[in-house]
This record gives structure tokens, C-alpha cells and sequence, in this order.
């Protein structure tokens, strides 16, 4: 199909990581069934070293959500949080080979996806962070991040 | 197997049109504006498609204007009501919420020029009803406007009846059959219809080739000015081959139509119980005053696009009226008008056959969609939450 | 000998044009806004059509647009430009006497809207000059539309000098490229051309397809709403076998077009040479700056219909711009812009040739024509009048 | 040629009685060369019966023209002049077997041609008329008959 890459359709075909993850040390869920996607993200983190060493996905949403969700997944998967933190959705959507323009909010929502996962960790084991954490309210138009 | 699943969207070209168009590209290739014999052939072949269509509807061969698709004709229509209406102080025109957007995005226009547009509730069945129509009629109602048959849920509408309600109130009616042309018997003068519009390419005809009929003494408007072909109604020249193999395609879909309903019916019908065993899944509009070979489903918890792209992965080829598919964030609005909440619309999936489908692709896909439904429903953190109670189950 | 010289009104489908077309009516059928692999392999088709036209054109992909033919280009171009007009208050359109109806009709109805129109005179070897074009900007002028060639007449307008002058003067530039597409080198970024019509069935591709080029950042009004195609403004499912078609007779038509030209200049120089040896007979429009494929010839004391008839009889198919072939009793506006008198432009014909057409017919024309046109003289009171001297010679 | 009946194209392409009369006894010209159709008609009559014993014609205009000219000499040829009087322009479509709409005013112009060459030959022998032979002015648009 031309609409989306070849990585596009492996990674949404053969998502990694997906499934529940039951004792999680973060649960990140972000978009809104209205708006036709939702992502859940569930994170496993060595209290030692801060690295992730397990990532999950569920998601509800069209094929690039799944395959960016997939992606994402690999993208911190064995990383430590402070790197996870950093992934853009830019990294998301270039490790994918691109995405359709109108599909680019799905890698915003991966992004966010990810950020919502550590915030649950920090905020369950007390750790602060700062106001670049605030997640996405999961209102479809209201995101007010910049992103590619 | 390599099934297409999405007749409604587009058809293949028959083998009948097709050998009705062959000798219009090197052999009779004349433009019918010309005098010289070549293009005399040319007029033949076009004063006889007009008359198979004119035929087929029961009209007048001069009430038939050929144009570049269903979107020309419907926008033609509309146009043509709407000036006529003007003129005589009456700007106010009826239509439904779920019609095509060749309708509605045209009334959208016609409302920026000054005219009010009503626009129809659609009933839990999806079929809307001649009483709505009355109840709505003004003084200065021009145009009821209402389609032929939905190209999503395939509802068929009582046109018959609301033919007979405009034509007592003496407002002109239109109605969109681009879904029903070739597939649902049209008789323009027993269903009191005043101006319709049809389109080739979905009842296996060529794309690029659309008719408006306007009974006569309806004044059209145009929509594309130049040369006076079509009476002076459509300028451009026609397009001969396709307009050949548009009347060839009619004629044989109105001649098998009974034959094609009568073999389609059952198929369908079966592929609706069989999905609608899948639990949380609901049939979208009649499941009787359907068009034969449109099945549309809602699957809870899931989403339209990822469904339709595992299912071409499987060889299926089907639509749905998730947003995504469009790249808007609201799902079909055909679909929130019929009352289904958003996050129930995203998971819609649309199946429409024509008599080139075969029995055993519904039994393929009676095997394969449940399981890539359960599939997905495994991946959504949305079944998640509805399994466990945490969300409440809206079909 | 069966003859067809009447190219200008529409050629026959190329071999590659019908190849390119063939595999989209039955295998490659599908609606290219469908997810689908069927739908997807269509999309692919319908990109890579669009890359053949930009690229001949030296234009991008996404300032292409697909249309149902020359005549909705026009449409949509002048309507396009002047609603772009209207939003800076300016409301005057300049074009010329001798343009197409598609263009000067549209212009009528921008006149009832309220636009102001100048058309420019015609010179009488039938080229404007970019001088009149600049002396007739104003400061509220919103568009200048010229044709790359005229249809009847085949002239060449001075195209890159009257887009220099547009383009000096900030006024958006549309050219009507209908006859000159396919048939002369046209680059919109050289010759400064902001707006650009063309119809595949004039450069043997098939009928019903026209391409609308507009250079990025013109925002194009729908002259068809509906669906989202064409960037959302030309709505209507794409005529995939159509523009595949149009797209590899526009490409074989550009390769071949020194080679075409360089076959056709010497026979329709021959052909004008043998014909206006005819006493009383004058070529129309500039025997140099014309398409390589066109003939034009007023025969006084004779009418045209009645020479295209008895031509047609000798297997000849023509065209004439008497006002009998076109049932109004002005004679072609065409001859008249040119300064022909009415009693001379009944008497006109045109014939315009492709590379299909063969040396030997040209020699079988020049044996033929005169003889008919003696005859028609034999036959007219009006040649007995103008040979006694009771009449003056026009021509 | 599917816009003219077998007859007309017969009639225009053989037409009948085509050609100049050096001595005829009356002459009409009708139409215009600015609206493209002029026919000129010739008629001999014989003095004693009152009977057109030949007729001619020449036309300058499209194949309905050199058509309905032709097919008029042949209806009033042989016929005594009051009976040429009342040839119609719709007698001369019927006998054509139709002509296209657009054409109709051709047929009409062959029925002036007949009673201007009457007319004539009336007024050259000083036989008086009634003012149902007042002709076409010859303008295009100012024939006030009423025809078919
Ligand atoms: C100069 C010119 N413009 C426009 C048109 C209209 O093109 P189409 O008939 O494809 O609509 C034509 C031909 O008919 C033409 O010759
Ligand atoms: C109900 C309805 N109306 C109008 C149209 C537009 O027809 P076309 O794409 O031929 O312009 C379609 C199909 O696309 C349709 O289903």
C-alpha cells in the first residue's frame, strides 16, 4: 500500500512490544476514543539504573498509530528514562521512513504516549520533574505542543 | 483470495462497456459537433446512448444531459433549482444530513450565496420519511433534494413517496441515485421525480462519465459554459467513448437487475448474520430496505483504518468511514447521523458486492474478518477497558 | 480515399495512449481515494499521470490539476482568478475577440456578476501583440487570458512576450493552451504563464480529460464541489483510464513534437500554396506564426456548409466556420475579429491535419478542392454577380 | 450524413434544375450573402395556359438551401402559376422528408425564391397583385411571414 512505507506497514502489521504488561511501573494512556486513537503505554524500569527494560503497548487507533506506538517502544526499549525523554516525534516519524502528513499526529500522540509512561513512574515513586511533563489533556485540537 | 469488497466505491469497467467503448477511440473517434461524416457517427452513437438511459428511466431522450460524473450532475442540479428558486423569491431548499458531499458541500455554497438549507434528521433505520419531507416544506421551498440510496449504509429511501409529497406541494425534487442507477428500478414519472443524477462507474460503467436528467421545462443552468453542446448546457466535448460505454453498462445492469438482486440478496444477508455474531457489533441502517449488495458494520473497541489495512493484507478490499481513512478527526458523518457515538463510528466497516463477487468470498470472509476483529480488539486499550467494566458498552 | 482533416475538432486515441489506457477499466480499477491495494495501485497511476504533464510543462506535480476537459479548465481558471480578483477589489479581465466560447462565454458571466471585460481587436495576420495586452492593463485589472493558439485560424500568440508583460504588471496571466498543447513547446516558468488549459483529446488522448495547470499559491475555486479530490477542488471520482491515457499521448506528443512539426509545415505549406492559387481565395491568419497542422481559407461566392458536404462525399472531413454548420446566422466570430466580411466568412474552411494524416492525401485535396469549389461558384448567384462585375470583389 | 434526410442530401448533391435561364420570364432573388443563403430563381411561363413550362435556380448557401431550391423547382414545375403560389415552405420540408430545425428557414427562403420570381414575372406583364406578394425584404431577421 503506498499510503504508508514499507517500516510503516512491517511495524503495524508485526507490531513489537504489544500487549498488556501487568506489573508496570508506568502506565502511560494518552488520546481519546472520539477522536479515533488512544495509546497506552506500559513501562518496566530498573530503580538502579533508570533504564527502561520493558516496554508494552495497547493501542486503539489507524495503522500508523499502531505502527508508531510499535516503534516508539523500540526506541526506549533497554534506554535509560532521561534518553526516553527525549524522543521526538520527529525521531519517530524518520526511524519510520516518514508518515503521510495527516497521519503525523499519530507520532505526536507515540510521543506523548511515552512521556505519560515516565510521569506515572515519577509520580508513583515520588520523583519530580518539571512542567515539560504536563501531558497532553487528550482533547483532539487542543495539544498545545509544537511538533514537526 | 483476492476479494473487492468495495463496489460503491468504484466498479470494474464490464466486458459489455467496454466493447461498446473499443471502437469510439481509433474507429469512431469523430467529434459529434461536426458536420463530416465521421462525426455524424459519432452524434449516432451519442443520440443512442441518450436514448438508453431516457429508456431506462421512462423519460424523454432530451431530458438526459450527459455530464463529467455524479459530482457534475449533482452540482448542476442543485444549481439549476436553486436559480430557478431565486427567480421566483424562493430560496429555502431540504436535503438530509447524510447525503453525499457533492450535495451537501454544494448547499454549503448555495448557503454562503443566501439560501436556507434544511437538513433532514436522519431515523435510527436510516431511512427518512416522507412525512419529515412534508413537515418541512415552506412557502418558499425550491428544491427537495433527497438521495436515491445511501453510499454508505445503503438505505433506500421512500422516493416513490416523496416524490408524491413535493409534487403536491409543487416544489421540484431531486434525488442523488448515483447508489441506485443499474441496481434499483427508477421510473422517473411514477416516482413524480423531477431532476436525478447517476454516475457510470458504479454499476460498471466507466469513471468520468455522470447523467442529469431534468424533466422538461426545467431550465438548467451551467455549470461549465462554452461550446453549445448539450443543448447549450454542458460545454466541452462529450466524451463519446465513455458516454457509449456508460448507456452499454446501464442497459445491462437494468436488464440483470432483477437477476443480480436476486443472487446478491442471500450473499448479503448472510454475511450480515454471520458478522453480526461477533459480539459488541452492530448492522448500520435497514437490514431490508438495503441496496443488495451493501453490507455496514460498527465493531466496538476497534478502529476503521488498521481493520481495513489487515484485511487488505488478507486480500480484502473494503472501506470504512473512520476518520482516518478521510484524514479529517470526525468519523463518516453519515455515521453520527444516524445517531452512532464517535468512538463507535471509528470502527465502522463497509462491504459492497456486485454480481462479479462470489459466494465463496463471503465464506472467506466470514472466516477471516472475526479474527482479525478479535485481533485488534486484543491490542485496544479501549476493549481493554470495556471488557473490564471500566467503560460502558455503547452497542 | 477516406480522409480525416479535421484534428482541431478532435483526433483519434493513440496506440500508446489506448495501451496506456486498457489496463485501468478491468484490472486496475480502483478508486485511488480507497486505502486499498486496489485503490492504492490507482492512486499510484493517477500520481505518476501527474508527473508526466508538470514535467512537460516544467511545472510541479501538485499544480496540476485533472479536469473533464478544456472547456472545465477554462472555466475553472477564469473563475479561479477572478474570484482572487474580486477579494482585492479588482474586477477587470482582459482577453481577446477570437478566444474559444469556453473562455468567452465564462467571461459573459463574469459580466452579469459584475466584472468588466476588455477583449482585445485582432490584427489581421490574427497575432495580438503584448503591446495591446499593456496598454490595456489598469490597475484593477485581475487577469489577462490569451490563447497559445487559436483554434480556428491556428496562429501563434506571442505567449512569453504577453506573460512578461503580466507578469511586469502583476496581473495573473491565464493562457488557453487547447490547440497548442502536445503540438507546441510550452514552459510556464520561461514563458511566465501563471494559469494554463489543456484537453488531452486535441494531441490524440482520449475525450474528457482536461488539465488545469495554476502555479502554486493561486488558490483555485471549485467550479465542482463534492469530494475530496484534486487537493479538494475539483471534486468527482478521477477518470483514471482517461488521465493515463492523456498523460502517455501528452508524452508521446511532446517527444515527437519537433519530428511532427517538421512532417507537417512542409504539406500544409504545400496545401496553402495550391489552394489560395484558386482565384478570389485568402489564407486566414499568419501563413508563419500557425500551427504546423492548419489550414484556413475563405472562398468568396461559395458557402461553407454546402463545400464541407460535397467534400465529405469525396471522403474529405472538414471544417468551415460558416455560420450553417453551427445553426446561428452570424458566421465564425473567429473571421469576423480578423476583419473578414460576413459575405467572406461564410465561405471559409479549415482543415487541420496530424501526423496520422499522409503526403498523398494533401496531393488528392489539392485535386479535388478546386474542382468543388468551381462547381459551388457555378452554381452561386453570388459568384455570377461578383464575375459581371455587379458585385465587388472582397477577396 | 445523419443531420439531412436521403432526400435532402440526394436533391443537394443532384440537384435538380440548377443552372441560368438567359431568357426567362420572371426572376426572383431572395436572401443575403451576409446571412449566407441567396437563391435566385428563373421561371418561363407560358402565356397562354399560365403554366411554368421550365424553371432554374442558382443558390449561394449551405446543403438545406441548394436542397429546398432545388426540390421547389420540382414542385412548380409544369404547374400552372396559381398552383405555384401556394407551394409552402412546409410542402417543401415534407417533400425532403423533414429538414434539421435549424434549417427550416432555408425551406422558407425556397418559397419567397418561387413567388419573387412570380412576382416578376407579374409585374414585367403588368398583371396586378394582391399584397400577399409583397417579398422578403431580404433581411435576415425582418421576415415577418409566419412559416412552419
Ligand atoms: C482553444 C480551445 N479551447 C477550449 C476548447 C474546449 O475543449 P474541450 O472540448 O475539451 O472542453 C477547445 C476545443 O474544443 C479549443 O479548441
Ligand atoms: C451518492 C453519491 N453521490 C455522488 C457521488 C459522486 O459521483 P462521482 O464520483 O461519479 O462524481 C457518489 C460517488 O462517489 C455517490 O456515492
Amino acid at each position: 500500500m503506498a499510503l504508508y512505507s514499507d517500516k510503516v506497514m512491517d511495524h503495524f502489521q508485526n507490531p513489537r512490544n504489544v500487549g498488556r504488561m501487568e506489573d508496570a511501573d508506568g502506565i502511560g494512556e494518552v488520546g481519546n476514543a472520539k477522536c479515533g486513537d488512544i495509546m497506552r503505554m506500559y513501562i518496566k524500569v530498573d530503580p538502579e539504573t533508570q533504564i527502561i527494560t520493558d516496554v508494552k503497548f495497547n493501542t486503539f487507533g489507524c495503522g500508523s498509530a499502531i505502527a508508531t506506538s510499535s516503534m516508539a517502544t523500540e526506541l526506549i526499549k533497554g534506554k535509560p528514562i532521561s534518553e526516553a525523554l527525549k524522543l521526538s516525534n520527529k525521531a519517530v516519524v524518520e526511524a519510520l521512513d516518514g508518515l503521510p502528513a495527516q497521519k503525523i499526529h499519530c507520532s505526536v500522540l507515540a510521543e506523548e504516549a511515552v512521556r505519560a509512561a515516565v510521569k506515572d513512574y515519577f509520580d508513583r515513586h515520588g520523583i519530580p520533574y518539571g512542567d515539560e511533563l504536563k501531558a497532553c489533556d487528550g482533547h483532539c485540537d487542543t495539544c498545545g505542543h509544537e511538533h514537526a | 483470495m483476492n476479494i473487492y469488497a468495495d463496489n460503491a466505491a468504484t466498479t470494474a469497467v464490464s466486458k459489455t462497456a467496454l466493447t461498446a467503448m473499443m471502437p469510439c477511440f481509433q474507429e469512431v473517434y469523430g467529434n459529434p459537433s461536426s458536420l463530416h461524416s465521421p462525426g455524424q457517427r459519432a452524434a449516432e452513437k451519442l443520440a443512442s446512448a441518450r436514448e438508453i438511459f431516457a429508456r431506462h428511466l421512462n423519460a424523454q431522450p432530451r431530458e438526459i444531459t450527459f455530464t463529467s460524473g455524479g459530482s457534475e450532475a449533482d452540482n448542476q442540479a442543485l444549481r439549476s433549482a436553486a436559480a430557478l428558486g431565486a427567480r421566483k423569491g424562493k430560496k429555502h431548499i431540504i436535503s438530509t444530513k447524510f447525503e453525499h458531499h457533492a450535495i451537501l458541500h454544494t448547499l454549503q455554497a448555495l448557503e454562503k450565496e443566501g439560501f436556507e438549507v434544511t437538513l433532514l434528521d436522519i431515523p435510527p433505520d436510516g431511512v427518512v420519511t416522507a412525512e419529515q419531507v412534508k413537515a418541512a416544506i415552506r412557502p418558499d421551498t425550491c428544491l427537495v433534494t433527497v438521495m436515491f440510496a445511501n453510499n454508505e449504509i445503503g438505505t433506500i429511501q421512500p422516493i416513490p413517496e416523496i416524490g408524491q409529497v413535493c409534487r403536491e406541494a409543487g416544489v421540484l425534487f431531486h434525488t442523488d441515485a448515483v447508489q441506485a442507477a443499474g441496481h434499483l428500478p427508477i421510473d422517473v414519472e411514477a416516482m413524480h421525480i423531477d431532476m436525478l443524477s447517476l454516475s457510470a462507474h458504479k454499476f460498471h460503467g466507466p469513471k468520468g462519465v455522470g447523467v442529469l436528467y431534468a424533466r422538461r421545462g426545467i431550465p438548467l443552468e451551467n455549470v461549465i459554459y462554452g461550446g453549445a453542446q448539450e443543448r447549450g448546457k454542458r460545454a466541452g466535448t462529450e466524451n463519446i467513448p465513455g458516454i457509449c460505454g456508460a448507456a452499454a453498462a446501464f442497459d445491462e445492469a437494468c436488464v440483470s437487475m432483477e437477476e443480480n438482486a436476486a443472487y446478491l440478496t442471500p450473499l448479503r444477508d448472510k454475511l450480515i448474520a454471520g458478522l453480526t455474531a461477533i459480539p459488541h457489533t452492530v448492522l448500520n441502517g435497514d437490514p431490508v430496505r438495503r441496496l443488495p449488495g451493501n453490507v455496514n458494520l460498527c465493531f466496538e473497541g476497534i478502529e476503521g483504518e488498521s481493520l481495513l489495512l489487515l484485511l487488505d493484507a488478507k486480500g480484502i478490499a473494503a472501506s470504512s468511514g473512520s476518520a482516518c481513512t478521510s484524514g479529517s478527526l470526525d468519523p463518516s458523518h453519515v455515521l453520527l447521523a444516524l445517531g452512532r457515538p464517535h468512538e463507535v463510528a471509528h470502527g465502522s466497516l463497509r462491504l459492497t458486492f456486485s454480481e462479479y463477487n462470489k459466494p465463496e468470498e463471503i465464506d472467506y470472509m466470514l472466516e477471516v474478518i472475526p479474527k482479525i476483529v478479535s485481533y485488534l480488539r486484543e491490542m485496544s486499550p479501549v476493549w481493554d477497558e470495556l471488557e473490564k467494566g471500566q467503560r460502558p458498552h455503547l452497542i
